[in-house]
């Protein structure tokens, strides 16, 4: 299930601010704000300045949670798709 | 502004790391990346190119008095939702009292009508209405 | 332009240029006790004839200045004053910059600010005018102005625009503070209202926030407090902001800092009395 | 204020700034014309009353803004077009400030603007509506007109981020009588070091004076040949050998008259140092000097007939029925 790889920025080209359970980013290279509910948070911090696919992914993420989906492979390319649309994950 | 309803709790542990946590991916079809878009700015640009759906999507389902009151469905005098959101060209003329949009009797076109012009910030459609309002 | 009129108001200077001399006749009556504009202004208006005959022929009045929206409806020559209102909040709107800029209304006491912001034409004008007749200093109706650097309130004391009923609530005050009364305007029957004479001379005066309410009005509204969650007011802030995308990082960084410190509340109320016992209250805490 | 002529003369020589009178006026007319902060940078440094140091300060700030979200409108079309492995060319502001030249700082920008090749504009066109761009009138989907007449395709705008684009296959309208050689300035374009390149400086210069005098309006002109002043005071500083070859490349493009007169309403407005036999008078140059400057203090449009005048030429340079007409226009004035 390998899929494309991706890359987001590194970790001082956004400014992330805790509000109650979600996370306000802003993010340098575009000037925008967006607000993140998981897993979009730990996919960033996973991607920051290092590509991964899919795999190297939900192993990172898997170093530190313990991770729940019935499909963790469509989930996480759906996730992916998101931020790419955002802006905030690019194709490596 | 939509977001999913299936998000669990992320904590800070997106920048941080710290506990091992059970972390939900979410399902396919949530919505976990929400954008701030523009309030009033860029009207000159998007005035004429946005959308006000009929009511707004948190509201699907109910139908629209005279006044513009969101109603349930089925009561009298009321009008069904718009099948379809109103382009900003069409809200223009329609609140400059130009003709009715396509397909859309005239009772019910001043509904929407007035339905518009009780948008508040924060409601989906509203950033189309300011662009195409004055502030106040 | 045939006609000019200069007003400064808080930390903003306009210049306010006329093809008529009655709307700012209006606005100088109203502006009457406010300080000497600064020699240049922040922002020009303009209120024009939409062709040249239009000056004459059914006048209409076409707002228009430095920053313009357009396709924006002309006014009739009659409501001149509204229009020249309209001009000033469309470069507030539009143009400025300097500061995190909230569509909310502001009152001080004891030093802090509330900011009211939510619901546009539900009474937060209104309720903010009304405070400022009891005890509170009136540091905005319609627009708050947050420093960048700071995180304080600045004040922006324009004339208060009352609709509709709102404007009986103020008969008691004194006449020359009232502008004429402009009925059948686009936003209904509309009176200006001139702010107490201490909102004025503390114009210069800043304050921090110390509580943000979402106020809801309706008339068949039990009276009720909730609270609402960080992230919900910091999405709302931003819609409820014209600039806060083009402030960037510092826009970011001054609303984050504003959510965090700053508790919130949503309250609900059936009439302004209620309304002013539910700020007292949540004030008080 | 009579016209923009001070605006002008402050921007060529920032020392005047103490000799300015009605600052309100000239803001005004800075906002515009679209001018606000490149005034903003170029007076910075220089003693100014508090209240215009204080605006100018913000506009400087803003103009970062613009810059980023340029940059990021850029990168965002790189992103779309990276898989098709085309030449993707910045044009106008976004070329500016992505090259880090001088006419960047400061500058509006509204589109994106990219050149690509003709033979490439159906791929280009699929995948940036895959990508989240869409038309931005749909009943404007009279592509056939805009494939035969036009240099571009019907403008495009992002569902999301609410910005426009404009993708061009060549400079002027297929219609307008020069027909500059665009293969020969994607051939020879630079490459910035994240895949999307800018014209080469001559083009460059060919491109800003055919889009001033052989295209549109003259609408926002004043700006336009701002960018050609620091445009060509930057590449003749970097490049003793750049004259001989702009000519030569504004020959090639059939643009050479555009050029010059760019060259000439540069040097009178804003000073720029065209060499000595540029300057040689022009009986029209006077027509459009008046159209770059015609706004008053409080901002407004002045000389209506001469706008439109300009702008009915606008359109006889552009639509095929109406040549002949110019040309007895043309010869009328005479």
């Amino acid at each position: 299930m390998a899929g494309p790889a991706y890359i987001a920025d590194p970790p001082d080209a956004v400014r992330a601010v805790e509000l109650d359970g979600l996370t306000a980013l802003f993010h340098r290279p575009s000037g925008m704000t967006h607000i993140l509910a998981a897993p979009a948070p730990q996919i960033l911090a996973a991607l920051a300045a290092k590509a991964g696919d899919a795999e190297a992914i939900l192993a990172r993420i898997g170093e530190r949670f313990e991770i729940e989906a019935e499909d963790p492979a469509a989930a996480i390319a759906a996730r992916l798709a998101e931020l790419e649309a955002a802006g905030l994950v690019r194709r490596a | 502004m939509t977001m999913g309803d299936d998000v669990n709790e992320p904590g800070s542990e997106g920048f941080a790391p710290t506990r091992r946590v059970v972390l939900a991916l979410g399902a396919a079809a949530a919505s976990t990346v929400v954008t701030i878009r523009p309030a009033l700015a860029s009207t000159a640009g998007s005035v004429l190119n946005c959308e006000i759906p009929i009511p707004e999507p948190r509201s699907a389902g109910q139908y629209i008095d005279a006044a513009g009151n969101l109603v349930a469905p089925g009561t009298p005098g009321s009008f069904p939702p718009l099948g379809r959101p109103l382009k900003g060209e069409e809200v223009k003329k329609l609140l400059a009292g130009g003709p009715s949009p396509a397909g859309v009797d005239s009772q019910a076109a001043q509904a929407y009508a007035n339905y518009i012009r009780r948008l508040q910030a924060g409601m989906s459609g509203f950033t189309c209405y300011a662009s195409l309002q004055m502030p106040r | 332009m045939k006609h000019r009129l200069d007003l400064r108001i808080g930390p903003v200077s306009f210049r306010i240029g006329s093809d008529w001399r009655s709307p700012l006749d209006a606005l100088r009556r109203l502006y009457e006790t406010y300080p000497e504009p600064d020699p240049v202004a922040d922002f020009t208006v303009r209120l024009e004839a939409e062709r040249v005959w239009r000056r004459w022929l059914r006048p209409s009045v076409a707002i228009r200045g430095d920053y313009v929206l357009p396709d924006a409806a002309p006014m009739a020559l009659a409501h001149g004053l509204l229009a020249a209102e309209m001009g000033m909040n469309l470069q507030m709107a539009l143009g400025q910059k300097r500061f995190l800029l909230l569509h909310a209304a502001t009152v001080e006491k004891d030093g802090r600010a509330l900011l009211m912001t939510g619901e546009s034409g539900a009474g937060k004008s209104t309720l903010a005018a009304l405070l400022g007749e009891r005890g509170w200093r009136l540091m905005g109706d319609e627009f708050a102005l947050l420093d960048l650097a700071d995180g304080r309130l600045h004040p922006f004391p324009r004339a208060i625009s009352l609709k509709n009923r709102a404007i009986a609530l103020f008969d008691g005050v004194a006449p020359d503070r009232l502008g004429p009364l402009l009925a059948d305007t686009p936003k209904g029957t509309i009176r200006h209202l001139r702010p107490g004479a201490e909102a004025i001379a503390r114009m210069d005066e800043p304050a921090p926030p110390a509580l943000i309410l979402f106020p809801r009005y309706d008339p068949g509204f039990a009276r009720a407090i909730r609270p609402v969650g960080a992230a919900e007011v910091f999405v709302r802030l931003t819609q409820a902001s014209t600039n806060y995308v083009a402030l960037g990082e510092r826009g970011f960084a001054a609303l984050a800092g504003l959510v965090a410190a700053i508790p919130a509340r949503a309250i609900d109320y059936a009439d302004t009395d209620m309304a002013a016992a539910l700020v007292e209250e949540l004030w008080d805490q | 204020m009579r016209d923009a002529r001070v605006l002008a003369r402050l921007l060529a020589d920032p020392s005047r700034a103490g000799a300015v009178e009605d600052w309100t006026g000239l803001l005004s007319i800075a906002r515009a014309e679209s001018l606000l902060g490149s005034l903003a940078w170029r007076l910075k440094g220089i003693r100014l009353p508090d209240k215009v140091a204080q605006i100018l300060e913000v506009a400087r700030r803003d103009s970062e803004t613009v810059r980023t979200q340029a940059l990021w409108e850029a990168e965002m079309a790189r992103r779309a077009l990276a898989p098709l492995g085309v030449p993707v060319i910045l044009l106008k502001g976004s070329a500016y400030v992505a090259a880090g030249l001088a006419a960047g700082v400061g500058r509006s920008i509204g589109d994106l603007d990219i050149l690509v090749p003709r033979d490439s504009l159906d791929r280009v066109q699929a995948a940036l509506l895959a990508a989240g761009w869409e038309w931005v009138k749909e009943d404007a989907y009279d592509d056939l007109y805009y494939r035969r007449w036009m240099h571009e395709l019907p403008p495009l705008i992002h569902k999301e981020r609410d910005r426009m684009i404009d993708v061009h296959h060549t400079i002027l309208p297929l219609t307008a009588r020069p027909t500059p050689d665009a293969a020969a300035m994607i051939a020879d374009s630079a490459r910035l070091g994240n895949g999307l390149g800018v014209l080469s400086p001559p083009d460059m210069i060919v491109h800003s004076a055919a889009h001033l005098f052989a295209d549109g309006d003259l609408a926002g002109g004043l700006r336009n040949l701002w960018d050609i002043d620091r445009l060509l005071r930057e590449f003749a500083e970097a490049d003793a050998g750049f004259w001989p070859k702009l000519e030569e490349r504004a020959s090639r493009h059939g643009l050479l008259a555009a050029v010059h007169r760019a060259g000439r309403l540069a040097h009178d407005l804003y000073g720029t140092p065209v060499p000595e036999i540029w300057r040689v008078r022009d009986s029209a140059d006077s027509l459009f000097k008046a159209r770059l400057l015609a706004r008053d203090g409080w901002g407004r449009a002045t000389r209506p007939a001469l706008r439109f005048a300009f702008y009915v030429r606008s359109h006889w340079l552009r639509m095929p029925p109406l040549m002949l007409a110019r040309h007895l226009w043309t010869k009328a004035r005479r």
